[in-house]
């Protein structure tokens, strides 16, 4: 086995009186499609804010490329390649695809204009959102410069995962991302995450979709009462093993990291 | 024994001197002195709520400057019930008997004595003259009807009823504006009686900061030079402003001898209960007025500027 | 139920004999934790805690303070911002905020008044009058915020403006004088009354504020329409959805908030005397009883908070006010210090908040 | 066939420029679990809000029982029996459990007190709500005094869902019940629908997965760019025609209602 | 990819072949909707045309009206106030809202003077001083909001008495006279100074608000910071999660603000020509630039609007004061029209963007 891409040990992360996160290990391998999955409340989205800065740890260590690492902020993680759909999307709706796709990472005009005035290359912005969303084929979008708000909600997904897809250059996570949508809709987005699997870049899926876990995960992380249970194969295993797994009705393979 | 300072603001440098003045013949005399004020000038309620805390605080006697002359006198009664003796300062009450005394400018009397320097000063012009009235706020208190009704009753201009400002029907009035007594007040209403009229060539005002304030919007259209101003006050920097030709004339009055006759008579009500007793002939003790001007006329007494600065306050 | 049905969701199978645990929850018992905890629980406790401490500071630093006769001045001093804050609550506790409550008293006590003296409508005639046309002020506010679906702030800033200046325009400026009402239409300054129980004179004012917070907290606790006026503040679009008439709702807390500026309009004409249209209330009474609501406790985003706490926070206003005169620091510093104390209090509620959550 | 417990005819609604719903007719049978899908923005919610009171059509007509009825806000529908869980759940968030399930519909205290004094008969209300939550075995909620605020997603579901079971005489309306829930919570929810068809009550269910339709439903309307496209018995047809249809794939069976 | 897979989302297959089409759209061509849809693509065109048409009305109604000295007499009036307003225009796009600007403002002009006359550091010195104190005010909101998590209404309420007694309890309530500083240091009253083509004056104050409003238009338009103040008032957490730091932008919003504020606090000088505490800026100057910002369209909740619009709002409050004054109405009616124009522009705007949503 490979050296993991990002690691992390003995993650804990308290709300009040609930431990979100009561020391969680995590690991994913370069190249590979890893979810995650679990029961409502397991902890499954405060692991990975923290692993993409959204929210700073209260204790324990996360690697990237065998480095520690400690993210501030989104946009920390985000400078170092690790980009994220979060559960609530995080969009502003009434700014443009384009502003939403660029927001903390935009281009700025060539020459004076730039450097001194810090003007906006705005045509640069847009040509490169409307070949992301056009090269991903999700969807019909009429004008780049359309807000957000205007968006359906699959729509609306959809450039979220774009933005996530364009940009990752190190590892794409994704929080539920057909979580409101459709059999069309979800069935692109995993499509896009294959797209982006062949470019080699690994992917962490949240789902609570069975089907769909088993269809495109290289392997499953199982986390429980906010840790990791295990993680498994889905060759070696049944969807009814994991489902099992997950809520406490059966014993979880015994795994070097099971709790 | 303990007394009270209401003031209507505790930013007008008139209040400000009337405060030290006080002070220091507080400390003379050996009478613990606090003092209160509105948050702008016509602030009744903030009078009222001070009020009731020196009758809690179980203060002798209060000095008032009242800001709504008519609204804060239920409150004096009862200071006055409570057996406190309250002395009206600079702005008499509404009726001027509510208070056990009044210590004030004859504030017609300096309204009256700008008026009739403006007509004099004017000669012939004054029969065409373009009239700006730079007045207090819209409760008309007191000392605003009495100043602006004795400056046009000096100018000539019939009052119509004569407590009451803004009813004269004189065409040669281009309009009234409030102020609030402070600079910036005076600058904006200076800006829309030019607006209304550009050729207004006399401009009466409440107070010296509101006449600074006029000064500056003439100054802005290049009239400082062709335009009388009159005010009334005759503080330190109002009376260089007369020496600067900024303003016209003013009617110098006196605040320091307000607060600390004010004291005085607190002190004598505290120690056997005597009143002070009124200027004669009048219904208030006056703390008399000075017309200041380097440009004199006949007929109306002055003072020059060099003089008024040796008696002017802050 | 049908043929194909468990094949498709077969891996549920799995779920057969799934724990019951949700997730780990450690109870933390220590002694800070639970009195946060507790101070939780009831929104009033803060700016209680707040008020009992500032007494005891300024009894100590005055000796003219703790007295029954300054303790009845300051509720005196505080009741009309008090019943300002019994509008604003409610209007707060939508999620909404109301600039016009001064501007409603304010016009309301002149219309009292005018209808009596210039138009001869006998006086308690014109206070009726003067009720429901306050009532008719709020309620413009409630219609433009609920039917036009525009931003309360701005709509209130708006009416803020127009009530004040109609109420000049309709006054002619005019000061009806205490002696004249004392006379001809005593009915107009009821609440100026007192009753003297020992020698300490206690306004009729005072006892109506606090028969109206009572009967707001009441109201707001223990009926439906109580709990539906929190819960459109909490959220209007799940209240909509769960069956509230919010629309209705939102008109009626905004008219009655009017009623409540009209009544502290005559409460007005009994604690000053008399009728003026320039009285201060009308330019800071909005600012007054914001300030009451907030260091009370009372979220402005609307749904939490009680009017106990309002009238805690109107009394530590009353209190700082009267103490620091009787202390005799400058004015000026007064104010500075009611600034640090909204902030101090709206600091140590979200510490709460933060903390115990 | 007996008359249909709800009927709508010709249905229109319209956002902007968005025509939500397209002259679109709706039959809900007594008894019955009828399933409601469709793409992403095809007008399902819109469709129940417009039964439930909660929006008010541009045009169309709504029969209850064989009475046209016209509903002005959902607490009009609630009086005629019609219960509706919205994708938003519609609780408040600081009130209690008891107060948001009787939001609208509170017990008075017996006597002067609730009449005239109109007070609350917060007793009883918490009795109620207690049951009403052990009865259907949902939850393990201590305190039902707790804001729903402090509850998980899926204890909130649960009490939404709960709420409509309880007290929806005619009809329950479900949308998207199981969106954002897990296996565990799903499977609940799904038992709680045939427990309360099982008393006789009809549901309209909306919902995005396929296998949880075809096993619950009696019927499903399939719902296609604001209209309904056709209705279809689980059993005559495979969840692979049912996509097929509601995405526009294949031809609809040519039922009466068919565009 | 795995064995399971395919089959069990087996029924997909029925995806193939499924049509493109999601929602359909009426395009309504009709002139109305067009206009409409214009008006909701440029937020200041409402604004604009009130602007525009009340220019007209007044010039009919008054012959004073349309002359270029009341043109640029209007222009000088709103100088303050607009540049406050763009203070309030950038806190208000982060759905914030600033009480204290006019505090600030005057406090920053009483520090340039005291520092220049009382401490006697010369005037340019004085003036860097008074903005990087200004700045500092503005800082201390930021902080209170950003780190402190408490809402701006109450942190801006609350340091808006602070700052203001600060200022009385600073200056002692001197005022320094105009000619005074035209003396020995008119650097302070730079602002005042003027250009006078053809004879009609315009102040060097009225360049300066006009350059700051283009620069902010541009920053806000054109940089990414300024994208940034929209995705903070649009949806705060969204923002942080893509990546903006939120705390530091809401700590620089407000910190440029304090400098916005302090600039008008210099300007201040050179318009009234004295230095006064008692400049009622420091009552009136947030709700002046609040009402310049709502009528200019821009949204209370954030995030939407352009201080363009600000700048029009301005300039049809002081178009109206000034019209309505040389009409000859009662300044009472000025205030009362005022009113009604706030909640009118923002009914057209709602109005707008409901039709066209
Ligand atoms: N901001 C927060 N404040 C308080 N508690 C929180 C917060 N975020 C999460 N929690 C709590 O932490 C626990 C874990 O939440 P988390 O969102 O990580 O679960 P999850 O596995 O993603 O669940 P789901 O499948 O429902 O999305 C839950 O009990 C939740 O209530
Ligand atoms: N309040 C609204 N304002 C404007 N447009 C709306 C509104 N509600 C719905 N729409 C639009 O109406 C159409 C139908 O929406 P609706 O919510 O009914 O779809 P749905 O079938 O429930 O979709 P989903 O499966 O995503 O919940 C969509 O295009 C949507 O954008
Ligand atoms: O604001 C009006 C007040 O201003 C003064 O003229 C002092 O400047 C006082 O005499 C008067 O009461
Ligand atoms: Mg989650
Ligand atoms: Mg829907």
């Amino acid at each position: 086995m490979t050296e993991p891409i990002l690691k992390a040990r003995n993650l804990v992360k308290r709300y009040g009186k609930v431990t979100a996160l009561d020391h969680c290990d995590f690991e994913l391998m370069p190249g590979e499609i890893l979810a995650v999955i679990g029961d409502n409340g397991a902890g499954k989205s405060s692991l990975i804010k923290a692993l993409s800065g959204a929210v700073q740890p209260d204790g324990g260590e996360i690697w990237l490329d065998g480095k520690k690492v400690e993210f501030a902020s989104p946009l920390d993680a985000r400078a170092h390649g690790i980009e994220c759909v979060y559960q609530t999307l995080a969009m502003s709706p009434a700014l443009s695809i384009a502003d939403n796709m660029f927001m903390g990472r935009e281009l700025r005009k060539p020459g004076i204009m730039g450097s001194l005035f810090r003007k906006l290359d705005r045509p640069a912005m847009e040509k490169f959102a409307r070949e992301k969303l056009n090269e991903l084929g999700l969807m019909t979008i009429q004008n780049i410069n359309q807000a957000v708000e205007t968006l359906s909600g699959g729509q609306r997904q959809g450039v979220a995962v774009a933005r996530a897809a364009a940009f990752g250059s190190k590892v794409v996570i994704l929080d539920e991302p057909t979580a409101a949508l459709g059999v069309k809709e979800s069935r692109r987005v995993l499509e896009l995450i294959r797209d982006v699997r062949s470019r080699g870049i690994p992917i962490i899926l949240i789902s609570h979709n069975m089907p769909h876990v088993f269809e495109v995960a290289d392997r499953i992380h199982i986390h429980r009462l906010g840790k990791r249970l295990c993680v498994i194969r889905p060759d070696d295993y049944t969807m009814s093993d994991a489902v099992a797994f997950m809520t406490g009705a059966k014993e979880a393979p015994g795994e070097p990291m099971a709790a | 024994d303990s007394a009270c300072l209401i003031t209507k603001t505790d930013t007008n440098p008139f209040f400000v001197k009337m405060k030290e003045g006080a002070e220091a013949k507080a400390a003379e005399l050996g009478i613990e002195l606090k003092s209160y004020a509105g948050r702008i000038d016509g602030d009744n309620e903030s009078q009222v709520a001070a009020i009731e805390a020196c009758i809690a605080d179980g203060a002798k006697g209060i000095l008032l400057t009242p800001s709504d002359t008519s609204a804060i006198v239920d409150s004096v009664k009862a200071a006055r019930d409570a057996g406190i003796l309250v002395i009206a300062l600079d702005t008499p009450l509404d009726p001027i008997d509510a208070a056990d005394a009044t210590f004030a400018t004859d504030n017609f009397q300096a309204g009256l004595l700008i008026g009739e320097w403006a007509k004099a000063t004017m000669g012939d012009a004054a029969a065409n003259a373009r009239i700006g009235l730079l007045d207090l706020a819209i409760s008309q208190p007191s000392v605003d009807v009495l100043r602006d009704q004795g400056f046009l009753q000096g100018f000539g201009v019939d009052l119509g009823d004569p407590n009451k400002w803004g009813d004269e029907t004189d065409p040669r009035i281009v309009g009234h504006e409030v102020t609030a007594g402070n600079e910036e007040g005076g600058l904006t209403a200076m800006e829309a009686l030019l607006a209304k009229d550009p050729d207004i060539n006399v401009v009466y005002t409440i107070n010296e900061p509101a006449a600074a304030g006029a000064y500056e919007a003439l100054k802005a259209v290049g009239k400082e030079g062709s335009t009388l101003i009159v005010s009334v006050d005759g503080g330190c920097p109002g009376v260089k402003n007369v020496a600067g030709g900024v303003i016209g004339a003013t009617s110098q009055q006196y605040p320091l001898l307000m607060a600390s006759k004010g004291i005085e008579a607190i002190a004598a009500f505290a120690k056997d209960g005597t009143k002070p007793a009124p200027t004669e002939g009048k219904n208030f003790f006056d703390t008399g007025v000075t017309l200041i001007t380097d440009k004199p006329v006949d007929g109306v007494e002055s003072i020059d500027a060099t003089k008024g600065a040796e008696l002017c306050w802050g | 139920m049908t043929s194909n049905g468990n094949t498709a969701a077969g891996f549920e199978e799995g779920l057969q004999g799934a724990s019951e645990k949700v997730a780990e929850f450690h109870d933390d018992k220590s002694l800070l934790k639970r009195v946060q905890h507790w101070l939780h629980q009831t929104p009033s406790a803060v700016p209680m805690i707040v008020l009992a401490v500032s007494v005891v500071v300024f009894a100590i630093l005055s000796e003219n303070f703790f007295r029954a006769t300054t303790m009845s001045t300051i509720l005196q001093q505080i009741a009309i911002v008090g019943i300002l804050g019994c509008a604003q609550t409610l209007v707060i506790l939508t999620a909404g905020i109301d600039l016009s409550v001064g501007a409603i008293a304010v016009f309301s006590s002149v219309l009292m008044g005018q209808l009596t003296f210039r138009y001869g409508i006998p006086a308690p005639m014109a206070i009726v009058l003067g009720l429901a046309l306050g009532t008719a002020m709020g309620a413009i506010n409630g219609l433009l915020i609920s039917r036009l679906k525009l931003p309360p702030f701005i709509v209130t800033l708006g009416t803020w403006q127009i009530y004040l200046s109609a109420n000049f325009i309709f006054s002619a400026n005019e000061t009806i004088r205490s002696q004249d009402i004392a006379e001809s239409a005593p009915a107009l300054q009821f609440w100026g009354n007192a009753v003297q129980p020992g020698g300490v004179k206690i306004l009729f004012a005072v006892f109506l504020m606090i028969a109206l917070v009572a009967i707001m907290s009441y109201v707001l606790r223990h009926t439906a329409w109580g709990r539906h006026v929190y819960a459109v503040g909490d959220d209007a679009e799940a209240a909509q959805l769960s069956g509230v008439r919010t629309d209705r709702m939102i008109l009626q807390v905004y008219a009655l908030a009017g009623l409540f500026c009209a009544i502290a309009g005559w409460v007005m004409i009994g604690r000053f005397g008399s009728v003026s249209p320039t009285a201060s209330t009308g330019q800071l009474g909005n600012i007054q009883s914001i300030t009451a609501v907030v260091i009370g406790g009372i979220s402005l985003f609307g749904g939490r908070g009680s009017i106990v706490g309002m009238f805690f926070g109107a009394l530590i206003v009353g209190v700082f006010e009267m103490g620091l005169r009787l202390v005799g620091t400058d004015p000026q510093w007064t104010f500075f210090l009611i600034g640090v104390l909204i902030i101090f209090a709206v600091a140590v509620d979200q510490w709460i908040r933060k903390v115990s959550s």
